[in-house]
């Protein structure tokens, strides 16, 4: 058994390896590893195009001819157009490219935002609870029945008039899509604030006698915290979908401000009648791939998260150590306890029952 | 609620009853004709993507509610196929009585499609009631010169104007404001409902609506009693359904679910149905027009700006003329939808002119850069001109975002203008416009009337909708004087003499005008009857073979 | 916060956020508390969209800004006393909404209780057909993958469900408009039925708006079933766009819950008796694992009508969702609340609806 | 007859996080028929997965070898286990062995009837009509001592008290007359009266049934209670066994000596206690104590409401400088609330709570916060009770910062290391995070970081109950130690009378919220006066089979008198 003599020390994993995703790549096996790796290969993709759009994209994304003169409009795919062009004449291969780094800008920016604020108020909220928590839940369950493509429309015409420049429209997306999600966040962070709060630890700083704002910050809100990158991988994909929704409703961004697959989507709805499909299949497929990339990320994420729905590789008979502690295996990120102790649960005596927390 | 609506839902299937059954057995014999001495042949079904807002001609002043009313209202004053001229519809004659006073003398024993009758009275209480309402969204407003409505007897209607000999009012009697309606069915003071109105049966154009689901589909039957200037209905039974997205009407023309798509089928589409043997596209002139307008305060070198300078600020806008190329546009985005557009007043119009195609480009209606970059230079203007331009996204068509696209590579193509684009949501573009907020930016318009004036005076008079700050003495006198000018050949010349000042001064710069285009079965004849310079579409001149 | 005594392991994957209920007696009280919930929400909702649609211009400007000049626009809008206080406009709203009075719409004049008859139960109809398709294509299907945890079938179903899930409803939209009127031309991809249908269906003594119903009705007054095949036909492709987006969500949900249920002791136990895995999945693992799940259909229903309004627009389906879209732009403030207010009412409703079904499944809360 | 389970030479490995785990290397036991064969061990020792192996219920990450031989009770058919197929496992499980869990709240389906959990597993092996395994299954509850089965059959599980539950479990575990029934830790979650009651049952079971029981268990107590037979293991092998008697009075192994040496018994503190209140300066008693409770009371209030709980319901005691408290109760009595209170994390609905000279009943935060330096709380489970973000030397210094005795943790670190060298951890052990560490390592931690600011009281609620029996007897001399050293005042937490012996000047019993029994060791222990007391000591089984069976006998008897 362990004493103070003859415990070794575990090998502190590097840096690296803490990282998150890093740390729960080297933890997934099989298919989940799989999955993993497929969301983590589009999502590469995705990120790379949006950074180099500029060096990838034959033509600008508001390109109307080059040297040879105008592109002319719904070209079918051909040598100097892969994909075809569009209604107005734009290259769809060019539109397509450029159309990840508006996608990229606007969920940066949304999940930024609403992490920001929904974070903020969610804490608060769970940790004082009262009547502002009481009010604040309501809000954001009202908010939340609201369907959120209706509120992101509504929000972008009173953000910013219907402008739809790069900026404008961009950041009307960005923002209405903030405030359908901060809803979201709240409850979330709202919820864990609450659990985190009856963790012992927490009550163990409130008999020390430390401050609120010292148990909020320095206790709480980084253990809150930390199903965010779950939650923001989700809400990537939301943010995209909502975009492009925006966009084909018509609260899209100008063609010349910016690329946005939603807004071409919408162009293409007139062309699919007449089979004309590559101007609509593209962006489409565009939007399919990057959510599906995004969402693998995220359930490969809240598997490993979850002791429950983590799989493990088998392992060969007589490999490795007789467990001889109860060390909790498994690394920060480890929701609950994994390993063998699912097993073999310790005599605990759950004094639960009448003994309540209030 | 649910029982009112129930009701009223009930009371309409039985309206509906009737003419649905006619429907059915009509469908039974094969097309063959049902009775009555109509010229009917079989049930049409028409599909639009117009929307209706209301039926109570008070309440709406939009296309597609006109559309309606345009079939089932009589009007004092209306056009005949084939022409944009105005001539008594469901009267006997009309004219100035005295400088002030219009008279209109009724047809006698007019009757509505519900048994009451017709008479002046109605016909005062429509005008009456339209001015009292001056609903939020009706057309009052066009009915600006009208004092006072008298019906000294039952078929005589004397209508008090304003401003003397004014040409333009009988043209404004076959308006949105112009329908006629029942006063014993519609509420003098308030607007009426669309149920009640199909079920009094109010209608005595035409054609009655038997029933009504609204935005999704209208049944039409001709109306027997109708006696004015139209004639009866080619065809019977007239279904018209509503549809949200053009490509859906698209493609059940196509399929043949239904028989014509009028209004308003994408470029894309009808291109691709021209190409198609089932159906056949028939073209007509279009009332519709979109242009650049300039706001002469705050574009480039204008009023207000730090560096005003009329000529300069003119030069640009000649520039904009001459380096436009509207057969591009209208190829490229409208696929032949819309065509060209060289002056104010569209092609069609009594006194239409090509004023803007002799001044700018190469003469020939092409762009020209050396003459752009030329005026330019006189001017002593440095290029490229910084120009913000603004369009709107989703009240004059999808096609305004690519028009515009093209509009900024044709002015940048020169190296002469360095564009910035933006577009706005409607209802702030509306707003901004007017408050100076847009240098240059993109209108369209759809006539409340077929007559040029109505190209002319709401523009370029001062005072006018645009408040661009055009102000040209000369060209106010001319409007005033077009519009009390009795002998037609006169007023065209006026008319004329305005276009071509105004092309000079370039308040606006004109682009496109639209094409009406609808699509029909290869057994529907009659379209091409009432595609005209009226730009009212009546299924009354429809048929099916 | 449990309150008393042992309370059971609460079957994993309940949504954060909401609390649990308290375990035992009290049920009713519980229930007449959610049940008062609904109107705070409502409140809140039209107070919102009240706020916002003021922040976004007028009706008068929308419909005519570009045929009026600015003095004439004024003049109208002053004499809708659209130029009032906005405080003043608000309180007025808040008299009439409390009387029950959703008013008449600005830009068609038609009574707001109308419209949402007319079109909620176009509405309806499609919700239904979509959580038709949900439940029948994501609970099975989330089953299976649990059944097949990590293996290939599993890993497929996931990917099919994240798949659902990533197609945006419009761009399915466009891809079935594509195959199967374009290229195959063997489904309606317009619509709620053809115009003759319609009529036929008009011609009912008791229209009731849904169509299945009324096509129904036909069928047996008429003896003419082409009617029901055809507005069932009409409703294929629009409910597979809408219940496959849901579908997704049920299937992972389904599936996460089912293994967190699988991995409890009960199931343990229940496999130490010597129950066959099937049964251990289809009722030991399945209907605990129930209740967390239909907690979250009742949030799925804003989700449902949020992808309703776009599944409306690409099918040509008059319902609610689409009609919003045009008032929003039409600003029809009237017709804009009425119709959130209805939408507010249909969430928190379905969501008290599903506390009650969640009470009934677990005889826990029951008693 | 044939053994009814042999295993011979069985090995089992996971994989986990952290890799490949070895669980069961190299065990071999057998059962006979109608035997009671104990394994015993700490967490990791792998007793629990060598008992669902017999069941063949071990999750697809294990991988095992060796065999394991199930006879059926009539000693018809023989199968292994290890390479059965799923088909095959399924006829076996309920028929051949059947299995007892831990917690019957959570081995019992929710939203099914018992009756039909019960009628489930008959008709999974045979063909009986819905209304035959409806009778076998009230006949089963009756036998199991359920009152009324006929009613009771159609409960939901959460109709059931705690113990009813586990007797509803055995009940289906029962039902198809299994040779051998696996009971994992089965009264772990009970509570000591109600375990008593179980295990009365289970040794009927095995009588009247003549069913074999492997009985898988830490407690030396429930072992020499129930087993014929016991094998020991430890880190995944057997390394003694023996039958029980011969186990208790001269074990073998090193392992097993430890085991049962640390095992607390009741009476082992009523010495040292008596030498502690020797050893008083006089006057002592008088001084003002560090808590006084008076008629206090403790009620949470009911939601949407309903009635609120009292859990503490009017309780007087007082705790003097120096002394230690023990605070004796089962589940629902109301002793963690107590102790809540007395740290200001419960308010005090009624009467009167005076911590440190303060008035705790209205008590106001900021008012309280200069007292807080002065109190130290050491919590149930060590793995919650730490930041798990920050390493255990900042979660250490946590009071010194809070309290302004340091600026940073980090220059709170020489006073860290000393503390931690004070509970026995190396200082390099400060630089880890508490996942790090393992349970009683966490707990001297806690021990740590409570006495940081060396409060004048310290409030341990249940920290040892998390623990497995060696460490317990360490972290409890360390404890003691520690209490000696700074001589601090303490409420000491535990359901565990014998926990509470060893450290406690008092011991008070709380019972539904009421003070029974209050007095020394020697008087509460020795002497009980109050018949829940009485029944609370009788009900501890003791690790020796010989006393055991004589206390089970008292048990009887005072079960019978009240």
């Amino acid at each position: 058994m362990t004493s103070t003599s003859d415990l070794t020390v575990p090998r502190k994993p590097g840096l690296f390896s803490r990282l998150p995703v890093i740390h729960q790549l080297r933890q997934s096996v099989g298919l989940q590893r799989g999955m993993l790796v497929a969301g983590l290969v589009i999502t590469g993709v995705f990120i790379l195009t949006a950074i180099f759009a500029p060096l990838l994209a034959p033509y600008g994304f508001s390109q109307l001819r080059d040297e040879s003169g105008r592109f002319g409009s719904q070209q079918p795919p051909s040598g100097e157009h892969l994909f075809g062009t569009t209604v107005g004449g734009y290259d769809v291969l060019s539109r397509v490219l450029w159309g990840a780094q508006t996608a990229i800008f606007v969920i940066v920016v949304a999940v930024v935002l609403s992490i920001f604020a929904g974070v903020v108020l969610g804490l608060v909220s769970g940790y004082f609870g009262g009547w502002l928590d009481r009010v604040l839940v309501v809000v954001s369950d009202a908010v939340y029945a609201f369907p959120s493509l209706l509120l992101a429309i509504v929000m972008s015409i009173v953000i910013s008039g219907g402008r739809s420049d790069l900026i404008g429209g961009v950041l009307a997306a960005a923002i209405s899509i903030t405030v359908v999600f901060i809803p979201q966040y709240f409850r979330v962070i709202r919820a864990e604030t609450v659990r985190i709060k009856a963790e012992a630890y927490v009550e163990s700083a409130r008999v020390l006698g430390a401050s609120n704002s010292r148990i909020m910050f320095r206790h709480v809100l980084r253990n809150a915290t930390r199903t965010l990158p779950l939650i923001f991988t989700l809400n990537a994909s939301e943010a995209i979908l909502t975009l492009a929704g925006l966009g084909f409703v018509g609260f899209g961004i100008e063609p010349t401000a910016a690329a946005e697959w939603g807004y071409d989507l919408n162009k293409a709805l007139s062309d699919v009648t007449s089979g004309i499909w590559w101007t609509s299949l593209f962006p489409g497929l565009a939007i399919v791939l990057v959510v599906l990339g995004i969402t693998l990320v995220g359930e490969s994420l809240n598997d490993l998260a979850d002791p429950r729905l983590r799989g493990r590789r088998r392992v060969a008979q007589a490999s490795g150590l007789v467990a001889e502690t109860s060390v909790v295996p498994g690394g920060t990120l480890v929701a609950g306890p994994g390993g063998l102790d699912g097993l073999e649960s310790n005599a605990t005596h759950p004094d639960t029952g009448l003994e309540t927390r209030p | 609620m649910t029982s009112a609506s129930t009701n009223r839902k009930r009371a309409l299937a039985a309206s509906a009853a009737f003419a649905a059954a006619a429907l059915v057995l009509a469908g039974c014999s094969a097309g063959g004709s049902t009775g009555g001495d109509t010229k009917a042949g079989g049930p049409i079904t028409i599909g639009t993507t117009d929307k209706v807002t209301t039926l109570d001609p008070a309440g709406s002043y939009d296309n597609g509610s006109f559309s309606v009313q345009n079939q089932v209202f009589p009007f004092l004053m209306n056009t005949p196929y084939g022409s944009p001229d105005v001539e008594p519809d469901i009267a006997t004659k009309a004219e100035f009585t005295a400088p002030t006073e219009y008279t209109v003398t009724l047809k006698p024993g007019l009757k509505w499609a519900n048994g009451n009758d017709l008479t002046s009275s109605d016909v005062k209480f429509s005008f009456d009631r339209q001015l009292k309402i001056a609903a939020d969204n009706g057309p009052s407003s066009l009915l600006y010169n009208l004092a006072s409505t008298a019906a000294p007897d039952d078929t005589t209607v004397v209508f008090t104007l304003k401003a003397a000999n004014d040409q333009i009012f009988p043209q404004i009697l076959s308006s949105p404001a112009g329908p006629i309606v029942d006063e014993e069915s519609f509420s003098a003071d308030a607007l009426t409902p669309d149920d009640d109105i199909v079920e009094a049966n109010a209608f005595a154009g035409q054609y009655v609506i038997t029933s009504y689901d609204f935005n999704n589909l209208i049944g039409y039957k001709a109306n027997k009693d109708y006696e004015g200037l139209l004639g009866a209905a080619e065809t019977d039974v007239v279904r018209v359904k509503y549809y949200t997205e053009a490509s859906n009407l698209k493609l059940d023309v196509q399929e043949g679910n239904i028989d014509v798509a009028f209004r308003s089928l994408s470029a894309t589409d009808i291109e691709d149905l021209r190409g198609n043997d089932k159906v056949k596209v028939v073209d007509g002139p279009g009332g519709e027009i979109r242009y650049i307008t300039f706001n002469f305060d705050t574009q480039p070198f204008g009023a207000k700006t730090a560096d005003a300078d009329p000529a300069k600020a003119l030069a640009v806008r000649q520039a904009v003329a001459n380096l436009v190329d509207r057969e591009e546009i209208a190829d490229q985005v409208y696929k032949g939808t819309y065509t060209p557009l060289f002056s104010f007043v569209p092609e069609g119009l009594t006194g239409a002119t090509e004023s803007l195609k002799g001044l700018y480009g190469d003469g020939e209606g092409a762009p020209d850069a050396d003459k752009a970059k030329a005026v330019l230079e006189d001017a002593g203007v440095t290029t490229p001109v910084e120009l913000n331009l603004q369009y709107n996204p989703d009240h004059y068509g999808p096609g305004s975002a690519d028009e515009y696209a093209l509009v900024k590579d044709q002015l940048e193509a020169s190296g002469l203008f360095s564009v910035k684009l933006q577009s706005t949501e409607w209802v702030q573009y509306a707003k901004d416009r007017t408050t100076d907020a847009y240098p240059a930016y993109q209108l369209g318009w759809f006539p409340d009337y077929s007559d040029a004036d109505n190209y002319l005076t709401p523009f370029f008079l001062e005072g006018g909708f645009l408040k661009n700050h055009y102000n040209n003495q000369e060209v106010n006198d001319l409007i005033l004087k077009q519009g009390v000018t009795a002998d037609p050949e006169e007023r065209a010349k006026l008319i004329e003499e305005i276009q071509d000042k105004v092309a000079a001064d370039l308040s606006t710069v004109p682009l496109l005008q639209g094409a009406q285009v609808a699509v029909t079965g290869k057994d529907v004849a009659g379209v091409e009857d009432t595609l005209d310079a009226s730009f009212k579409f009546r299924y009354a001149a429809l048929s099916k073979g | 916060m449990t309150t008393v005594a042992t309370t059971p392991a609460v079957p994993a994957g309940r949504p954060a956020g909401r609390k649990s209920k308290p375990a035992g007696g009290g049920i009713g009280r519980y229930l007449l508390i959610r049940f008062l919930l609904i109107f705070p929400t409502i409140f809140i909702l039209v107070s919102m969209v009240f706020w916002l649609m003021r922040a976004t211009g007028d009706p008068i400007t929308a419909a005519l800004g570009g045929r009026l000049g600015p003095e004439q626009l004024a003049e109208r809008i002053h004499a809708a006393g659209y130029d009032r206080p906005i405080l003043v406009q608000y309180v007025e709203y808040l008299g009439q909404i409390f009387t029950g009075n959703f008013g008449t719409t600005i830009s068609t004049n038609r009574p707001v209780s109308e419209v949402l008859l007319a079109y909620g139960v176009a509405t309806a109809e499609l919700a239904f057909y979509g959580l038709l398709v949900a439940f029948i294509v994501g609970i099975p299907l989330g089953m299976v993958a649990a059944y097949f945890r990590d293996k290939g079938q599993d890993a497929l179903l996931r990917v099919f469900a994240i798949l659902c899930y990533a197609t945006p409803v419009f761009f399915s939209g466009l891809l079935f408009k594509l195959v199967f009127a374009v290229w195959l031309n063997v489904l309606p991809v317009a619509g709620r039925a053809t115009t003759g249908s319609e009529l036929e269906m008009q011609l009912l003594t008791n229209p009731t708006g849904l169509y299945t119903i009324d096509a129904i009705q036909v069928a047996f007054q008429a003896g003419n079933t082409d009617v029901l095949i055809d507005v069932l036909q009409h409703a294929v492709l629009p409910s597979l766009a809408l219940g496959l987006l849901t579908a997704g969500v049920f299937l992972r949900l389904v599936r996460t819950n089912v293994i967190g249920t699988l991995g409890t002791d009960y199931v343990d136990a229940a496999r130490s008796r010597g129950v066959s895995e099937f049964r251990l999945v289809s009722k030991h693992a399945y209907r605990p694992a129930l209740i967390p799940i239909i907690t979250v259909i009742g949030l799925q229903i804003a989700l449902l009508l949020g992808g309703a309004v776009l599944t409306e627009t690409t099918f040509e389906w008059k319902g609610l969702g689409f009609v919003l879209i045009e008032f929003i732009k039409a600003r029809d403030y009237v017709a804009v609340q009425g119709i959130v207010a209805l939408l507010a009412v249909i969430v928190a409703l379905s969501n008290f609806i599903v506390d009650i079904i969640a009470a009934i499944i677990d005889p826990r809360v029951r008693y | 007859m044939n053994n009814v389970l042999t295993i011979t030479n069985l090995g089992i490995s996971f994989a986990t996080d952290a890799g490949a785990v070895k669980a069961v290397d190299d065990v071999s036991l057998t059962v006979a028929p109608g035997e009671v064969l104990a394994i015993v061990g700490e967490s990791g020792s792998g007793k629990t997965v060598t008992a669902k192996t017999i069941l063949g219920l071990l999750p697809e990450t294990a991988t095992m070898n060796g065999a394991v031989i199930l006879s059926s009770k009539d000693g018809s058919s023989e199968s292994n286990i290890v390479s059965l197929t799923k088909q095959q496992l399924r006829q076996v499980r309920g028929t051949d062995v059947s299995m007892v869990f831990q917690e019957p709240s959570t081995a019992l389906n929710p939203v099914y009837t018992v009756g039909w959990q019960i009628a489930e597993g008959i008709r999974a092996h045979g063909q009986f009509s819905k209304k035959e395994a409806r009778v076998k299954a009230i006949e089963i509850l009756g036998r199991v001592g359920i009152p009324d089965p006929e009613t009771r059959v159609n409960y939901y599980p959460h109709q059931f008290s705690g113990g009813q539950k586990q007797r509803v479990v055995i009940a289906m575990a029962l039902v198809l007359d299994p040779g051998l029934i696996v009971a994992d830790e089965p009264t772990t979650a009970l509570d000591v009266t109600v375990q008593a009651e179980i295990l009365d049952l289970l040794r009927r079971v095995r009588d009247e049934f003549g069913t074999a029981i492997v009985l898988i268990t830490h407690n030396m107590g429930v072992v020499a209670d129930l087993a014929d037979r016991v094998a020991v293991m430890f880190e995944g092998k057997v390394v003694e066994e023996a039958p029980a008697q011969k186990l208790f009075s001269s074990p073998q192994h090193e392992y097993t000596k430890k085991l049962l040496a640390a095992v607390p018994h009741v009476g082992q503190g009523i010495v040292r206690a008596a030498a502690r209140a020797e050893a008083r300066a006089p006057g002592w008693a008088e001084q003002t104590p560090v808590v006084e409770a008076k008629d206090l009371r403790i009620e949470y209030p009911g939601r949407l409401g309903r009635h609120g709980f009292t859990a503490v319901d009017g309780i007087s005691f007082s705790i003097r400088p120096g002394e230690v408290l023990g605070l004796v109760g089962e589940s629902g009595s109301g002793k963690t609330t107590t102790g809540r209170a007395i740290a200001g994390l419960t308010r005090v609905t009624g009467g009167s709570l005076k911590v440190l000279g303060h008035e705790m009943h209205g008590f106001k935060e900021r008012e309280f916060k200069k007292f807080r330096s002065d109190i130290g709380f050491v919590f149930q489970d060590p793995a919650s009770s730490f930041n798990p973000l920050l390493t255990i030397a900042e979660c250490v210094a946590e009071p010194l910062v809070v309290h302004g005795r340091a600026s940073n943790p980090g220059a709170a670190r020489a006073r860290v290391n000393e503390l931690l060298e004070a509970v026995q951890l190396p200082r390099a052990y400060g630089d880890r995070y508490p996942h790090e560490l393992s349970g009683g390592q966490r707990q001297r931690a806690s021990l740590a970081r409570s006495l940081a600011l060396e409060p004048s009281l310290l409030i341990a609620d249940e920290p040892t109950s998390a623990l497995d029996v060696s460490v317990q007897a360490r972290v409890l001399e360390l404890f003691a130690e520690l209490q000696r050293e700074f001589g601090f005042a303490a409420l000491f937490i535990s359901h565990d009378l014998a926990v509470v012996d060893i450290l406690a000047d008092r011991i008070a019993v709380l019972y539904k919220g009421k003070l029974v029994e209050e007095g020394t060791g020697a008087e509460v222990l020795g002497a009980p006066k109050d018949p829940y007391t009485q029944r609370l000591l009788a009900s501890l089984p003791v690790p020796d089979p010989a006393e055991q069976a004589q206390r089970r006998e008292g048990l009887r008897k005072l079960r019978a008198a009240g």
